[in-house]
């Protein structure tokens, strides 16, 4: 069973409405030519579940720019002036949640978990509207799973059984993201045969990913 | 005074904090200037927390790797013993407290020891990123900033206006005009610039300040 | 019957629930006997508890490796495309839904779908070790073991009286005389062993069994 | 700095009534030397966390059999009689919990977290005195982080800063283990200079790991 498919194909898993996770961090470790595919075919009313908006004119902010996103998850929207704009207007909402809480959410959804118990955020914003759990004489806020219908995740190599392996800092958050989705399409660089990876090296094992696109 | 050379005043004073072999988080802006004042006798490593242990210096022009670029997104090397991981490992390290120290910049922070630097409402909303995180997990958390703002106006406050990133987790602050602690009496001075009277960081400083009858100076 | 003719008849039958692609988890005894029927036009992974996807065949006398073991200890050799990591990744992968299949043994398996295979009060206390966190995570739990216990009493009852692994987890069970399928109406008699009665079933199972007209048998 | 340490020093940092996390699972990537140093030390009334308590004369179970510990967690004791003898007699406490819930719960304290939410183990004794959290109208456990004074890892290999790589199915519980402890011990086959391990490769790094004890 070979979980290659084209970019086409990719695409049209992603329909109007869906929920997408999003790996990367500023554009670097981002599946730039799904995205590129997405705009073109202008797929709307996405929710994006994202690091940061990246920018404007790269990384999942061309999205946002297209005005195909009417929902965004993020703990950084800083760096793309569309988000914001779109946020003020209306049209956009906006979740902002820590960074580390936002992976730890996406993690609970991928590893079977109800949700974790993290002080950050506590006394702030960031708990309005949370459950408080009290544990041992110190409160947490409780913090519920995060998963979506897709994941899109980029990687340097893949073999073909879908066992991938990251490029640096464009690791950064693809291998949670591809824990958490219903259908997980990696965007990928290299695709080697069965074997040729050290099963020491892999750091998403293929039973996480269901199709690769190749570069 | 020049903004460079009160950047540097503020990194070099907040580096002599830093003990051989911590593991240091420095927040983009003003705390990256830390990095270029470790004394030679020790080695720190400095974490990036989109996915790497180990930052180097930045890289030469044109031999930039597109995979490598630190949390504000600028390019970076790597020093030898770096390791890389995904960003949730990365937050486990800062949130576990296994980050020695972090530096950051502030909006307001107050003599409680809460931080205000991710949000002005109806204005700028960047997000807090990665901020809430470190100033929850950090063992030491570090605010490096100008004194005041660019009106003139105290940041240092008896109480936080703007929505806070964290309460009470801040233990030094340090800007071009004086060395405070949060300590459980209140916010101790415990140094001043030189060439900066009590009178002058009284005039700009909102919060309540403990002075203490030996004052050191630095940056002289 | 013999027992081993016991074990492969059973393992034929569960293996052929088995899809192209599959990840598989086998609990240790009657259930590894799976992995000796595979379909040959298919092609499933194997996981190990401890830590490796692509659990291969046995080694050969002589060329075990130390660091190389399944989750009851034996020494196992890996399949092409295998990868390793960490046991919390292990149980990630388990109780967040990625295994298509576990298949276990059973002291007590009921008509609710409870599992009771972990300890027997006051005489047998090894632990559950992986086997709660799988039957509540994988897609499919299927049961594989003997249809009576040593004694010929019945394992398949009315409702478990052993302390539970889990509720109402398991899909389906086959034994040496049946395949049972747990549904919202009771536990539905799927096949039964070619030349066995349904009188002789019903004699040792205690549960009650929904008797469809039309019966296949398996294991001929 | 470095992180190297002799084998005594190391055994010198455990002390009686000290709580230890044990890498390794059924004694593979288990840090054996330290334990045989442990047995002839004698160290007494040790907590031990680990995933199973080994065999009666090999890995963990040597501390069990030897007396030295009055209180396991664990998620299997079948393997070693010592450990049921002594439950049974009384002389020793044992907690079994499920095998993820203790990882999980490693985790959480290595991560900074709380607690975490599972439905492992609702409906069954595992459940008993555990606070049940509702999120969304489904049920978990909450289950608290588990932390400890001490963790002994086992590596295959380690750079001098404390970068370690593991060995195949010895990796197990070990990177989640060297999370969760004030000082993190590590035994290790191989320390080769910083800059040798590739950044790539290092899959707990040296920001977990105290001391590094050479075989």
């Amino acid at each position: 069973m070979s979980k290659i498919i084209q970019l086409e194909q990719a695409i049209s898993l992603i329909n109007s409405g869906s929920s997408v996770l999003f790996g990367g961090f500023l554009s670097v470790g981002c599946a730039e030519r799904i995205i590129d595919a997405l705009v073109k075919k202008g797929t709307k009313d996405l929710t994006m579940i994202v690091i940061a908006t990246d920018y404007d004119n790269k990384g999942v902010g061309k999205l946002i720019t297209n005005r195909q996103v009417n929902k965004v998850i993020a703990s950084h929207i800083g760096t793309n002036k569309a988000t914001q704009t779109q946020m003020n207007d209306g049209s956009l909402k906006v979740t902002l949640t820590p960074q580390g809480t936002l992976l730890e959410q996406i993690r609970a959804a991928g590893s079977g978990l109800g949700g974790v118990l993290t002080e950050t955020g506590l006394g702030t914003v960031v708990a309005e509207g949370k459950q408080i759990v009290n544990v041992d004489g110190r409160d947490y806020l409780l913090e519920k799973p995060i998963g979506a219908d897709i994941a899109l995740i980029k990687a340097y190599k893949a073999d073909e059984k879908g066992n991938l392996v990251y490029s640096k800092t464009a690791r950064n958050s693809n291998p949670i993201m591809a824990m958490a989705a219903k259908k997980t399409i990696v965007e990928v660089d290299e695709i080697v045969p069965v074997g040729e990876l050290d099963p020491e090296q892999i750091i998403t094992p293929g039973v996480f990913v269901d199709y690769l696109v190749p570069a | 005074m020049d903004k460079a050379l009160i950047k540097k005043k503020i990194g070099i004073r907040i580096a002599q904090e830093l003990s051989d072999g911590d593991f240091v988080n420095l927040g983009i802006g003003l705390p990256t200037e830390v990095a270029n004042h470790i004394p030679e006798e020790i080695e720190v490593f400095f974490q990036s927390e989109n996915g790497i242990m180990g930052v180097g210096a930045a890289p030469k022009p044109g031999s930039e790797d597109k995979d490598l670029i630190n949390a504000g997104g600028g390019y970076i090397t790597v020093k030898r013993g770096a390791s890389y991981f995904d960003t949730c490992l990365s937050f486990a390290i800062i949130r576990g407290g296994h980050i020695d120290m972090t530096v950051l910049g502030a909006l307001q922070v107050d003599q409680h020891g809460n931080l205000a630097n991710w949000m002005i409402p109806g204005k700028l909303v960047p997000g807090m990123g990665g901020a809430m995180d470190l100033v929850t997990g950090a063992k030491r958390v570090i605010i490096a900033m100008e004194h005041c703002d660019k009106y003139g106006k105290a940041k240092i406050l008896k109480s936080c206006t703007l929505p806070l990133t964290a309460k009470g987790q801040v233990s030094l602050i340090v800007t071009d005009k004086a060395v405070m602690e949060i300590t459980g009496q209140g916010l101790l001075l415990k140094e001043i610039a030189a060439g900066t009277t009590i009178e002058e960081l009284k005039a700009c400083t909102e919060a309540d300040l403990l002075i203490p009858d030996h004052l050191p100076t630095f940056g002289d």
